[in-house]
This record gives structure tokens, sequence and C-alpha cells, in this order.
């Protein structure tokens, strides 16, 4: 054991157990995910959802595992034979790496080594977590060209065109918390979040918003709550990236079979199920870390480095149910309507909101400028927002259809 | 945590890119405005807007004459070839735009984004002509080539648009790597891309240029950089072997756009190899001139040679124009003052021609471009004498005949080569016009001793078509008979090159 | 950081660079020659972090910044370009653009 | 042989595979995900050399963006799903295999000869990049540069987005729908069917 | 009245004209021709003004002027004319009227035509007086357009083609003229200019001398021509139009004897001298092979212009052998030769213009419909073959007399080319004026008109004036004559032990 610790180094070690640990959880966690949310929506469509296996039908999860994974391999003739194998994996991987970057709970001492409860602190945290979700691409655009069939393509097609659209909004909705973090570490974004929203500087001085504010004092100093835009904008993005309903029509049933997924079948499909479980959990996490303080929260004396992870699980599960409540509760978008809101609502907001966000947080400019302009881009993009699709406001007469394509073609 | 607090502010002066801003700041406008009005049938102001704007860029450019500094942190030198080379291609792109205006009303094409995309061109070229940094020229470079790459496809109806189009982009993209490579290679050997290593040029004269600030006497990696920085421009410039691209993107452009690539392209292109060159790897003359000649060489002897045997007009100038770009080269090896004003002089006067030539392409072209062989010029003179008369001295102007300018400009260039010590490459550029004028003047026998064609359709010839033509024409004329002015001007553009030791001491045949 | 000298990293990005340039010469479909291209542009990247690191400045790495721009707009405009051709010739192939033609 | 040494072995191995794979697949789809393998293996050998954001930023940009474009593409147009590999011009393989095969003899002198050159000025840099990337950190200190020096061309970029966008805007553009002229052959065309 | 600049009056009243022509309507015929005759006459006029202010006697340049141009460079506008130029400069503006009264059978395009004859004039009148390198190269090419045009424009049969010979071979050797003039221009010590007296003193290597000299050669043999670059000349004569022809003949080809005389051998005396058995050599070939040539020829046209390749090599060897004999025959032999070819041009252009045929074969006979026409064709004949009494022997005697004093073995074959003159010009005129009417089409032939005498008769005039009482000529011809023999012998290095080229 000494001599593997001399070769690779204290470091190395940790970095090896909480590799296997975190993962492991991950996974563990995923297939509890699984039955959680089939015994949640069986709940809201009054049903019973799974009981047959374990305790509350625990197990049921693991027993579709075992069936999936001994079913008979199969490939279609016209598949692509590699990338028809590999797609899978590449579905799943980058899903679970972005995990890496989430800090479950806060540093733990053993003996004189502390080591934070995070896979790994980068200090391009943020950058790699959108690195991977961009990655995380390449499973279903492989999947559905290398099935070699039709549903299968213009499922991916579409998936392709969906992810670029939402991971621009996403990039860009996560550029105000690097501003008012300083950092793209997400430690230091969890760090910069402890404490209360008083912390907040904002109001001061200003005489009737200052008292009001000190109402806040007893409120944790969440982005959450001067970056709730920025939120919105992270969410419905992180929902479209995981392909969920309702933004889930890759893989829409009622139009395209099952969209990439078609050909698949076995411990094939199993991974990409997988993969979009685990997605789903790395988004609830992501939206914990930077929005809701991390693993912030009160903590007791006893197991102090316990809580942490305890709180950050409760706001993580919290999330992973608003999924689940999203997918039991929303019709599909229409595939205009998708993109439309990708482009001309996502985005433009974002944008703003990083303008807004600069603004208010630069030095030197007078408070009473920052607080004008706070209101102002604040009341633009509500109303920007709240604005509908113009389009349909008026029929579309033949004649005018070659204009009024103008602007998405 | 603040950022701002640690950070201290670059300090910003626009006066040196204040053309380039107004250009992109007119693109936008134009966008803008076409997106918020309706689709009208004649949409003259955007052409006035652009027509204003560069006229504005080119007054900006004005002002800064005499300037002689670098600004935004080294990035922009603010000088004399800086300005000279922002008001032609103001000039450029004014004629473009005119012509433009005519020619997609004719083609009946949409047209907003073509000004818009000129304007992003020619702010693009004007910042490669000003840049003292390589990572400046190189992002200039791409702004104009990403626009030219489009608007050479602007032909929407033309499938031979499209595949200059991608002849062009893909070939562009190649040597863009190429280039890249270079600034690369030159950040290895000397820790900055910058030309002018820093200094500041005007307190310290004798350290104009960046080697001088490498603490080191090895510097093979940066003569490596700078071959692949000569793919790299060689293939903007259209030298051989580079310039395969050319006559494909030449073809298939619409014309006007032709016009602008062959005068902007090369001018912005040239601007920085003379920058690089012969200011900023002036001490390394004896290494890069061997490299240069044999491109000059072998540029003027392809590019004369192969347009003999072209039947397309808009092919055979393009042939042509990679010969012009190895007389211009010679000004560049020359590397002395009277070399790089003849160079600017040349770029400049050429730019005019050439877009005067393509202008009256154009008009005889028709709709579609379908008349650019040069058997569908048959006669033209009995038809249109003056627009016969205008093409014809656009190319004796080319091809070097005196009372025009491009006589002056050849004079100089080979002038200022003689004056290195470089007769041989001059005695190989000479040949070479002699072999040029051959095809200049089987394109004059073909519109003045052969009969017209009688199922030739009528031309009709736009009004700012032919403004453009008589705008080029007067200066092919005016600056081949009193060239003073503009060769002044041109001199003054070379402060930046020298320092005043070597000024004064003639250079020895051979750096 | 690492203990891997530099030269083997310009090794490996002279070595990508050169595959490059093989594979934009020899291929014929745009696409697949312009992605030979952006393999170039890739090596030239390597070379600029590496290089960085000789110097110690961050420079390098701010370049590979801005190739990585120029290579999104070079994208853009060339898929674009290509797109547009391909749909009209049904081939994406360069010989088959054979209007122009000396 | 260190952790660095063999991350640095596999990107090589991996990155140059890759590479030479291009070469010899047919399959466009194929070529695309070879180069999408060699850039995550440069962004490790980015990453080997203290260039986080730029390695992270090399993933998203090219594997997550430029390489999901060209798939994208690829897919699209649904044709050449594999390339012809004959020759129309014999001697044009042989030709650009020569040169490469130089161009990379050629490279590989400079690439070692040029460390030579530029080690005996500084030396290793690795000490002063280290130093940057613990204080203020790799992202910080990059910022701080591109924000003062690398002002003017970081925002040139924007000129050129710009210009690539309101380009791409055209070119997608219907044929049809906005020229009244019908897409019709030009004479080059026509010489050409006959 | 003689203290106007005369020269620069009559270089630019042609281009006056011409910018005036333009704007009469194409369709007024009448106007347009009268007009071009006025302008041809005026200049001739203005340029009597040059003849009467010359001063005899005096070796330099008179009348001239000098305007800063281009001070930068050192380009200015510099005329003068001396006794080599002023006879060039008066034949010029003598036959252009006679070349505007040979062009009324033009009957297409006449505006543009006189447009480009009257430029052409300018352009020849600045080459002889320009005294400015730069200048003189302007005017050199300005020559060459409004040619290539008159030629290609309203030519015969293969015009093109020849319009499109003559333009290259020009244009490549000029260009060498344009390179070595740079060169000069930048090996010459102290201020930079192009001014040709300034620079005439320039002392240079002899390798260099060589070099710079070959540069302006180039030029000029393509001009004159020598043989072997005079291929293009029987093409552009032939197919030239008749004016064109003379003009060409007449003119131009003195274009190049005259660069010869003024800037070849005084800039370069050196390599002038030692390449001057060389250059006699290719004189001499040019004399006995254009005779040769002329002999076979089936077309009067083309034997008229092989002719020139003979006369023309006359001159060559008269301003090479280095006497003063020798060099005011050449000198006086360029305006022998432009009187007579000019001469025999615009009778073959009048025989042309009523038969629409030049071959030889087509005639026969013509003695008897045409008597005063066949009288005058013989007179000029015998002029271009130098007869005593005419002025073709004047030139061609002092030159051989020239010839004999340092050359003397070239004297056989060059007499021998005199001889052969003899036998084509009167073979010629025995096929085409003597016996039978052949050919039918000859019988009812009309003698000349009257514009054709006005046309024709100043000239004859002129010819026999020359050959009887050539003094006034000489005198005005043998100060620069001396000036230029002594320049060219007495050149200070020599050849010897500085053969290598080096650079400035």
């Amino acid at each position: 054991m000494s001599a593997i610790v001399d070769f690779f180094g204290i470091a190395v070690i940790i970095a090896v157990v909480k590799v296997v640990i975190t993962f492991a959880a991950l996974l563990g966690t995923t297939i509890v995910v699984v039955w959680f949310e089939r015994k949640v929506i069986a709940d809201m469509q009054a049903r019973i959802g799974p009981s047959r296996w374990g305790p509350f039908g625990l197990f049921q999860t693991l027993a579709d595992g075992i069936k999936l994974f001994f079913k008979e391999d199969f490939r279609p003739q016209t598949a692509d034979k590699w990338t028809y194998a590999i797609a899978p994996v590449a579905a799943m991987v980058p899903a679970l790496l972005g995990f890496a970057v989430i800090p479950v709970g806060d540093e733990v001492t053993f003996g004189d080594t502390t080591v934070g409860l995070v896979m790994s602190d980068l200090n391009v945290g943020i950058l790699y977590f959108l690195a991977m979700g961009s990655l995380g691409v390449y499973g279903i655009v492989l999947a559905g060209w290398a099935s070699g069939s039709k549903y299968p393509l213009l499922g991916s097609i579409r998936s392709t065109a969906q992810l670029i659209s939402y991971e621009t909004a996403m990039g860009l909705s996560l550029v105000p918390i690097a501003l008012v973090a300083g950092s793209l570490s997400t430690v230091d974004i969890v760090t910069a979040q402890a404490g209360s929203v008083g912390r907040v500087t904002f109001f001061d001085g200003i005489p009737v918003l200052e008292q009001i504010s000190a109402i806040f004092r007893f409120i944790p100093n969440w982005y959450i709550w001067s970056q709730w835009p920025a939120f919105v904008i992270f969410f419905i993005a992180g929902v479209a990236e995981t392909n969920r309903a309702p933004f889930d029509l890759p893989e829409a049933e009622s139009e395209l079979v099952a969209g990439y997924l078609t050909e698949y079948a076995g411990i094939r499909y199993a991974l990409f199920f997988l993969g979009e479980y685990v997605h789903v959990v790395v988004i609830s996490a992501m939206a914990v870390t930077l929005f809701f303080g991390g693993w912030d929260g009160p903590t007791f004396s006893f197991l102090s480095w316990l809580w942490p992870v305890i709180w950050f699980m409760i706001k993580t599960v919290a999330f992973i149910y608003l999924f689940i409540w999203f997918r039991a509760s929303l019709p599909r978008l229409r595939y205009d309507r998708l993109m439309w809101l990708g482009w001309k609502r996502l985005i433009p907001a974002a944008l703003v909101w990083i303008m807004v966000t600069a603004v208010v947080n630069t030095a030197g400019v007078a408070r009473g400028v920052r607080l004008g302009v706070f209101i102002g881009l604040f009341v633009v993009v509500m109303i920007f927002i709240a604005r509908g699709d113009p389009r349909q406001l008026k029929p579309v007469s033949p004649q005018s259809q070659g204009r009024a394509t103008r602007g998405v073609a | 945590m603040n950022l701002a607090q640690e950070f201290s502010q670059p300090e910003v002066q626009l006066g040196g890119i204040a053309p380039e801003l107004l250009l992109v700041g007119v693109a936008l406008i134009i966008l803008v405005v076409d997106a918020s009005f309706g689709r009208g049938d004649n949409r003259w102001y955007l052409a006035g807007l652009s027509a204003l704007g560069l006229a504005g860029a080119a007054a900006l450019a004005i002002m800064t004459w005499g300037d002689n500094e670098l600004q935004l942190s080294n990035m922009i030198a603010a000088d004399g070839l800086a300005a000279f080379s922002k008001v032609s291609l103001a000039a450029f792109g004014l004629l473009t735009v005119l012509l433009g205006r005519d020619y997609l009303a004719r083609d009946k094409i949409e047209e907003s984004e073509f000004y818009a995309l000129v304007l992003f061109a020619v702010a693009g070229m004007m910042l490669m002509t000003a840049a003292a940094d390589l990572i400046v020229m190189f992002l200039a470079l791409e702004t104009f080539s990403v626009s030219l790459y489009v608007l050479v496809a602007f032909r929407r109806a033309s499938l031979a648009s499209h595949e200059s189009a991608m002849k062009y982009f893909l070939l562009g993209a190649f040597s863009s790597a190429f280039f890249l490579l270079g600034i690369a290679l030159t950040y290895g050997a000397i820790g900055s891309t910058n030309l002018y290593g820093g200094a500041d040029p005007v307190a310290e004269p004798g350290i104009a240029n960046f080697i001088t600030g490498t603490p080191t006497d090895d510097l093979s990696l940066l003569i490596v950089a700078t071959g692949f920085l000569v793919i790299g421009l060689g293939f903007k410039i259209a030298a051989v072997p580079f310039h395969m691209w050319t006559p494909d993107a030449y073809q298939g452009a619409p014309s006007p756009i032709t016009g602008f690539m062959a005068a902007g392209t090369k001018f912005a292109a040239f601007a920085a190899l003379l920058r690089l060159f012969d200011a900023s790897l002036f001490p390394l003359r004896s290494e890069w001139r061997p490299l240069l000649i044999v491109l000059a060489v072998a540029t003027m002897i392809a590019g004369s040679v192969l347009a003999i045997v072209q039947e397309d007009l808009k092919r055979l100038l393009a042939y042509s124009s990679i010969a012009h770009a190895g007389f211009v080269l010679t000004g560049v090896i020359a590397a002395n003052d009277r070399g790089v004003s003849g160079a600017l002089f040349y770029l400049a006067t050429y730019g005019v021609a050439v877009l005067g030539a393509f202008a009256v392409i154009s008009l005889v072209a028709g709709r579609d471009e379908e008349r650019v062989l040069l058997a569908d010029h048959r006669g033209l003179f009995y038809e249109h004498p003056l627009l016969t008369t205008a093409l014809t001295l656009f190319l004796l102007s080319l091809a070097g005949v005196p009372v025009t300018s491009g006589f002056v400009g050849k004079l100089v260039v080979f002038g200022a080569a003689v004056e290195a010590g470089y007769t041989w490459v001059v005695v190989v550029g000479v040949l070479t016009s002699a072999i040029a004028a051959f095809f200049y003047l089987k394109v004059m026998a073909t519109m003045f001793l052969q009969e017209r064609d009688p199922d030739a359709p009528a031309l009709p010839v736009g009004r700012l078509a032919s403004g453009v033509v008589a705008v080029a024409a007067v200066a092919t004329i005016g600056f081949g008979l009193a060239w003073s002015p503009l060769i002044n001007a041109a001199e003054s553009a070379t402060i930046f090159f020298q320092s005043p030791q070597e000024q004064s001491a003639p250079i020895p045949p051979g750096g | 950081m690492t203990e891997v000298a530099p030269s083997y990293f310009l090794v490996l990005a002279a070595l990508l660079f050169s595959i490059g340039v093989v594979g934009a010469l020899t291929r014929r479909n745009a696409i697949v020659i312009f992605m030979f291209i952006e393999l170039m542009l890739n090596a030239v990247n390597l070379v600029f972090v590496t290089f960085s690191r000789m110097w110690g400045n961050l420079d390098g790495q701010v370049l590979v910044f801005f190739v990585l721009v120029v290579a999104a707009a070079e994208a853009v405009v060339g898929l674009a370009i290509i797109l547009l051709i391909t749909r009209r010739r049904e081939s994406a192939n360069v010989d088959d653009a054979h209007l122009l033609r000396w | 042989m260190t952790i660095g040494t063999l991350v640095f072995g596999v990107a090589f191995i991996v990155a140059l595979g890759s590479a030479i794979a291009m070469l010899f697949a047919r399959n466009a789809v194929h070529v695309a995900l070879f180069l999408v393998a060699a850039q995550v293996a440069l962004a490790l050998t980015f990453l080997l050399q203290g260039a986080f954001f730029v390695a992270a930023v090399q993933i998203i940009i090219y594997a997550g963006a430029i390489m999901v474009l060209f798939l994208f593409v690829v897919m699209l147009l649904g044709v050449d799903r594999s390339e012809a590999l004959v020759e129309p011009l014999p001697f044009q393989r042989p030709l650009a295999l020569g040169l490469g095969a130089l161009l990379a003899a050629g490279i590989l002198y400079l690439a070692v000869a040029g460390i030579d050159a530029a080690s005996t000025i500084t030396g290793d840099g690795s000490g002063a990049l280290l130093a940057l990337n613990r204080d203020p950190g790799n992202v910080l200190a990059l910022a701080r540069v591109l924000f003062s020096r690398y002002l003017l061309p970081f925002e040139a970029t924007s000129a050129l987005l710009v210009a690539a966008i309101v380009g791409v805007m055209v070119l997608a553009r219907r044929v049809g729908s906005i020229s009244a002229v019908a897409p019709r052959i030009s004479p080059a065309e026509e010489r050409e069917v006959a | 009245m003689n203290d106007l600049p005369w020269l620069d009056i009559t270089i630019f009243i042609p281009l006056g004209g011409a910018i005036l022509l333009g704007a009469v309507p194409k369709d007024r015929v009448g106007a347009l021709r009268t007009g071009a005759l006025i302008v041809a006459v005026a200049a001739f006029a203005a340029s009597l003004g040059i003849l009467a202010g010359f001063e005899v006697g005096e070796a330099g340049f008179q009348l001239g002027s000098s305007l800063s141009w281009i001070s930068e460079w050192g380009i200015g506008y510099t005329t003068g004319v001396d006794g080599v130029s002023l006879w060039i400069i008066m034949l010029t503006t003598f036959l252009m009227p006679l070349a505007v009264l040979a062009s009324w059978s033009v009957d297409k395009q006449l505006k543009p035509y006189f447009i480009f004859l009257l430029s052409l004039e300018t352009g020849m009148l600045g080459v002889f007086s320009a005294l400015d390198l730069f200048l003189f190269y302007v005017f050199w090419e300005a020559v060459l357009v409004p040619m290539y045009f008159l030629i290609g424009l309203w030519g015969y049969g293969r015009r093109v083609y020849a319009a499109t010979k003559f333009f290259l071979y020009t244009l490549a050797g000029s260009l060498f003229l344009l390179l070595a003039i740079l060169y000069l221009y930048f090996a010459a010590p102290g201020e930079p200019t192009f001014d040709y007296r300034s620079l005439l003193g320039t002392e240079l290597a002899f390798g260099t001398q060589v070099l710079l000299f070959l540069g302006f050669f180039a030029s000029f043999a393509v001009k004159i021509p020598l043989v072997p670059l005079h291929t293009w000349l029987p093409d552009a004569h032939t197919e030239a139009p008749t004016a064109g022809s003379v003009m060409l003949a007449a003119v131009l080809l003195k274009m190049g004897a005259y660069g010869l005389i003024r800037f070849g051998i005084p800039l370069f005396p050196d390599a002038a001298q030692a390449l001057a058995p060389l250059i006699i050599t290719l004189a001499v070939i040019g004399i006995v092979y254009g005779a040769l040539i002329a002999i076979v020829q089936r077309d009067i046209k083309r034997l008229v212009a092989y002719s020139s390749v003979a006369h023309l090599g006359f001159v060559v060897l008269g301003l090479f052998v280095g006497t003063i004999q020798g060099m005011s025959g050449g000198i006086l032999q360029m305006l022998n030769h432009g009187l007579s070819t000019g001469a025999l041009f615009l009778l073959v252009g009048v025989l042309y213009d009523r038969r629409h045929t030049r071959l030889i074969a087509d005639f026969g006979g013509l003695a008897k419909s045409m008597p005063v026409y066949a009288g005058v064709f013989l007179l000029v004949a015998l002029s271009s073959l130098g007869l005593p009494g005419l002025n073709g022997f004047v030139g061609e005697f002092l030159v051989l007399l020239g010839t004999y004093e340092t050359y003397a073995w070239w004297v056989i074959p060059a007499t021998f080319g005199i001889v052969l003159a003899a036998i084509y010009l009167l073979w010629a005129y025995q096929r085409v004026f003597h016996g039978d009417i052949t050919n039918e089409a000859n019988r009812g032939l009309s003698d000349f008109n009257v514009r054709e005498y006005a046309m024709i008769l100043p000239v004859v005039a002129l010819i026999v004036f020359i050959g009887v009482y050539p003094k006034p000529f000489l005198d005005r011809i043998e100060p620069s004559a001396q000036k230029l023999v002594s320049q060219l012998n007495d050149s200070s290095v020599l050849p010897e032990g500085s053969g290598v080229a080096e650079a400035p």
C-alpha cells in the first residue's frame, strides 16, 4: 500500500477514492431517481406505480436493469457498426463526468489531510460543466445517424439543433453568476453564497430600501434572489439539454416513434436511459450549486461534515422533483416554438441580463444610476419575456408566407 | 470580489480605428434600417448611407494624416501607411457600392446585406493595413475574407458563383491555417506577436522593428515563421503558387465584387506585407528577399503566360491580377522608400483601373453575367464607343503604357528595384509586361477590330455605373499625367519604414 | 504542470499540422477538406499553448482564444456555402464543382 | 514515468491516431468523429501545460459547437455517405503525400531546433506560468491580458462574428422566394452540359 | 515673332486639333476631312517657324523650352531641336498634310481615324524634340497606341495580326528602353534627373555602358528595323492604310535611328564604339537581305516595305562608321528615305484606290493609261535607288564615302545593295508600267486628280531640290554630325580591361 502511495502520492490516492465513491453514489442515485419518477408520476396520476419489488417497489429499477442487461443485443443491418456501438457510451460518459465539478459538501479533515468534498475544484469549473454538456450531444447525434434509418436521423437532427440553441442560452445564463462571484470555480461560487442576504450591499445607503433589506437578513444569500432571471434561463435550458418533457422532441414518440432511440435495445438502450437520468441529476445539482447555495445550510456540531452533504442532497432532490413535475404536467412544444423560445426569448433575455448584472456590479457607477438601470432593464426584460410570439397573432396568408418565413430561414 | 479593482484599464485611443468603427457602425445601421422598414423596391438610401459612411471613413482617415504613433496597447499603428491605405480602400469601397447598386438593381438581387458586407470587408481591410500586431492582422484578414466569401456567392441564381465561393473559401481557410502557423512560430521565436516589439517607434526610431527587441541572435525560428507568413499572405495577394483560387473566384463572383477583390484584397494584403517585411522584418531582409524574389518571378511569369489562353474576360483579368501581384512584389523586394511608396501608388492606381474595368465588364455582361466571354465584346466599340474607350484606357493602364497611371506605377516599383540593385528581377518584370501586353491587346483588338455580333442585346447602361467608369477613367489618366500628389502622399506613408540612418544610406544589393 | 518537455508537444503539433495539410490536399469532399483545415488550426493551437508555457506568459493562450473565434466564424460561413452548393449539386465532391476551369 | 507523462502519452497516441485515421476514413461522419477525438486529446495536452481556460473553451467551441455543426451539415445533406477514393488526378495524391512528408519533416526539425533556440532564451517558462495559474488563477490572469493588451483584437472579433452572421443569413435565404430571377443555367453551365 | 516657342506650338497643334475634331459630329465627313487638313497644314506652318528660327552652324539645342513637370523625380518637360532632329521634324509636318490628303478614300469611322492620325503626329514630334528621357519615353510609347489602331482598324487584310505584331514588337523593345533609362537614372551621380543634357556627361563603367546601350538598342533596333528584328515591318506596312504606311515608313522608322543618334551614341560612346562592328554587320546584312527579299515580292507595297529595310541599313551604316561624311549622310539619308519611300507609298495608295489590289501581276502596261503617274513613279523609284541628281544619291554617296574611310571592305556589299535596289525597283516598274495592258481592268484607269497632284507634287519637288542643291540641308546637319562623331571617336574609356559589368 505504502509503495503505491509513494509512487502516486497521497493526492492521487484521494482522487481515485473520490472518483470511485462519487460515481458509485451517482449511479445509485440514478437508479433511485428512476424509481422516484415512476412513483411521483403515478402519484400525480392517482396510480400506485411500481410496488412489487422490494419495499415500495424500490428494486423495480434494478429488475428492469437486469432484464435489459440480459436482453439479446440487436443491431440493424443498415447501422454503422462502430458508431452505433459508441453512441450509448458517448451519451452516458459526459453526463457522468459533468458531476466532477459539483461540490457536494464542505471540506473534510482526516488527521492532517484536508479533503474537499468535490471531485475536482477546477478554476474553470463552470466551463468544464458546459464542455461536458456540449459533448453530451454526440451520443444522440451519433445514435440517430448510426442507426441508418429515417426516424432516428430526424430525431438526432432535431436534437442537434435544439442542443446547440439551448447550450448558448445556458452558457450565457452562467456569465452573470461568474460576474458576481468573480470566479468560474464551483466551490468559489458556493462559498460566495454563504451568509445572508443582509450582506448584499446593493441597497446600502438608500433610505427606505436599506431598512426593508434588513428584513432579508435571515434569508440565505443565495444567487437565486439577485440572479433569478439567470436561474430561469438556466433551468429551462437545462431541461432542454436533458431532452426531457416539455422539450423531448428528439424522442417524441407520437411523431418519431422513439427518435434516436428507435433502433436501440438491451444494454445499449439502458445506457441511454441511464445517461438521461444522470443528466437530470447533474443539472439539478448544478442548479443547486449555482443558485441555491450548494451545500449551504444550518449545520450542527454532530457530524458537522455531514450536514452540508445532507442539505445538498435535499435541495437536489427538490429539483429532481421539479423535473418530474414538468414531465407530468407540461405538453410537448412544437418544434418551431422550441426554436423561437430558445433564440428569440432565452438568448436575448440572457444577453440583457448579463448587461444588467454588469452595470449593477460595476464599481464607479453611481448607485442611483445602477438602481435605475436595474429597474429599467428589469421591466424591459419582463415585458420582453411576457410578450408572446407575434406570429401567432395574425393568420398566415399564402401571399405573405415568403416574407414571414424570412426571419427563421 | 470585484474584478475592476485589480484591473488596470487600458488606455483607449480611438483615433487610429475611427474609420473602421464608423464603417462597422454604418453597416449595423444598414442592417437595422433594412430590418425595420419594409422591403420597398427602390432602396437607394441604403447605397447612399454606405457611400456616406465610406466618405466619412475616408475623411476620418485623412484627419489622422501625419499621425505617427502606436495606439491601443501597440495593437494599431496610426501612421502614414495606414492613412494612405484607408483612404484608398474607402475609395475602392465607394466605387464598389455605387457599381453594386446598379448591378443589384439590374439582376434583382436583394441588396441590403451587400452593402453591409462590403462595409465590413472595407473595415477589415483597413484594420489590416493598420495592424501593428499579427493577431490583429489575422483577425482583420478573416473579417474581410469572411465577408468576401459571402459576397462572392452573392449571385444566388448562379451555380458558378457558389462554386467559386466554395473554392475561394476552402483555399482561403487553408491559407489562414498557414498564416496562423506563422504567427504561432513568430510568437515562439520572440514571445510576442507585436510587429514593433512593443517599443515606441517614434521615441526610438532605431527599434522600429520587432527583432531588435529580441534577446537572442538565433532567429532561425523567426525566419521559418516568416516563410509561413509569406504563404498566408501569398494566398491573399494571389502570388504563384498560391494563386489557384484567383481565376475561379474572380470568374464566379459578381463583377463589382470581383473588382473589389482585385483592388481591395490586394491592397490590404500588400499593405500588411509592406509593414511586415519592409518595416518589422527589415533587418532580416537578406533572409526573406530570396523567397520573395522567387515568388515574384514565378508570379509575373505564370500570371502573364496563363492569361494569354483565357477566353473569359473575367478570368483573363484574374490572371492579369496575378501578374500585377508580381509587379508590386518587386517594390516590396526593393525594401526602400521608393519601393514602398511605389507599391502603394501602384496598388491604388491599379485598384481604380481594375474597378473601372470590371465596371465596364459588368455592364457588358448584362443580366446574370451572361456575356463575359471575350467573344461577347466583339466590335463593342461600334456600339458603345465611350465605354470601349474607357475600357481600353484601363487596359492600357494595366499594360503600363505611358500617360496612364499604370505606367507610373510600374516605373516607380521597377525603379525602386533597380535602385536596390535587383535589375534582373526588373528584367523579368519587363519581359512579362511585354507578354502581358499581348492579352490586353487581344481584348482591345476584339473590341475595336472585329464586327459586332448582330444578336447581341442592347446594353442598358446605369447612371451610377457609368459614373464609376468615368471617375475611374479620369483618375487613370489624371494620375498618369500628374502623379506627384499621389506619390507624395504615398511617400508620406513610408515614415514608419526605416530608421533615419538607413534612409540616408543606399541599400547595398542583396541586402 | 507536467514534466514532459515542450518539444514533444511541438512534435505532436507538427505531425497534426502536416496530416492536416495532406488530408486537405488529397481528399475530395469539401466538408472533409474543411475538417482537415480545422485539424490544422487545432495543431496551431497546440503550438500556441506550448510556446505560452515556454515563455511563461499568457499571450499564447489568448491567441488560441482568437483562433477559436475565427474557426467558428469560418465554420458557419463555410458550411453555409457548402450546404448551398450541395443542395443544388447533390454532391459535396470538389471535383463535381467543375463549371470553372481554365 | 509520472502521471503527467502517462497522460501525455495517451493524448499523443489518441491525437495522432485519430488524425491518421481521419486520413483513411471514408465516411465524412467518421472523419468528424476522429477529429473530435483528436480535439479532446488536444484539450488534454492543453491541460497538461496549464492552459485550463483554453482547454475548456477548446472542447466547448470546437468539439461542442463547430464539430456538431459539421455533423449536422453532413447529416442534413444525407449524400456522399462514403466518398469515392478514386483519384481523378493520379499524380496529386503522391504529390500531396510527398509534400506533407516534407512539411512534416521540416516542421519537426524546426520544432526541435526552435525549442533549442527558444529554450536558450528563457528556459522553460513553466515556472512563471505556474505562478500565474496559482495566483491570480488562469482565468483571471487570462482575462487581464485579454481585456488590456488584447482589447482591440477582442473587439475586432465582434465585427468578424457579425459579418459571419450576416453572411450566413444571406446564404441561407432561399433562392426563389426573394429573387425574381428564376434559377437558370448560365452560358458557362450550358457549355458544360454540351 | 520669333520668340514664340514654335517647337512646342508645333508639337501640340495636332493634339489640340484632334481634340477639336472630337467635337465635330461624326457624320460631317467633309468638315472632318477639311478640319484635319487645316490642322496638319497649320502644324506645318508652325514648323516653318522652327526652320526660320534655327541658327545655322550651331551644334547645340535650340528653340527649346524647359518646364518642371514632376520635380520630385527630376522629370521635366524639356524640348529642343538640333541639326539632327530639325529635318525629321520638318519631314513629319511636311508629310502629314499629304497623308491627310491620301486619306480621302477612308470611308469608315472617319472621326477616330483623324483623331488617331493627328495624335500620332504629336507623338512623333514629341519623340524628336524631347530632351528629357522620361518625356521621350512617354512620347515614344504614345506613338504606339494611335498607330496600332490605325493599322488595326483601317488597315487591309490581316490587319489585326499586323497591328498586334507591330505593337508587341515595339512594346517589348521599348520596355528594355524603359529599364535602361531607369538604370541610368539611378546610376547617374548627383541629383536624380531624367534630363538628357545633365545625363550626357555621366561616367559609366564600360560593362554598364554596354548593358544600357543594349537596352536602348533593343528598342531602337526594333523600330529601325535591323535584321533580325524586322519581321513586323512588312506586315505592318502592307496592311496599314496609305497614310499609316507613309507615316510608318517616313517617320516612325526614323524614330529608331534618331534614338540611336540622340541617345545611344552620346550617352554611351564607349559602348557604341565597341559595338559598332556588330551593328555595322547587321546594317550591311540588312541592306543586302532587304534588297534580295524585295526582288521576289509579288506585292508592290511589300516590296517597298522591304526596300525600307535595305535603306535603313544604309542609315545605320552611316551612323556607326565614325566619320563625318557617314554621319551626315546617314542623317540626310533618313530624310531622303522619308521622302522617297513616303512618296512610293502614296503612289501605291493611289493605285490601290483605283484597283483595290497591290499585286504586281494584276498590272502591266499602266504607262499607257496613266502616263503622268508612270512618270512620277519612275522619278521616285530612281530617287529611291540613288540616281545622281536626285536626293537619294547624296545620302547614299556620303554614307559610302564615309564607310570607305574606316570600314573599306564593307563598301562592297553595300554597293551591291544599291545594285540590287536598281534591280527590284526597275524590274517592278517594268512589270507594272511597260508592255501591253494585260488586264482589261487597267485600261480605263484615270490619271492623277487635283487632290492627288496636290499630294504628290510637293514631294517630287523636294526630291529634286535636295538632289540638286543639298547644301542648306547639310549646313544645318553638319555641326551636329561633327559633334556626334567626335563623341563616338573620342571615347575616354577603352574596352580593354573593363569588360565586367559592375553594379552602380
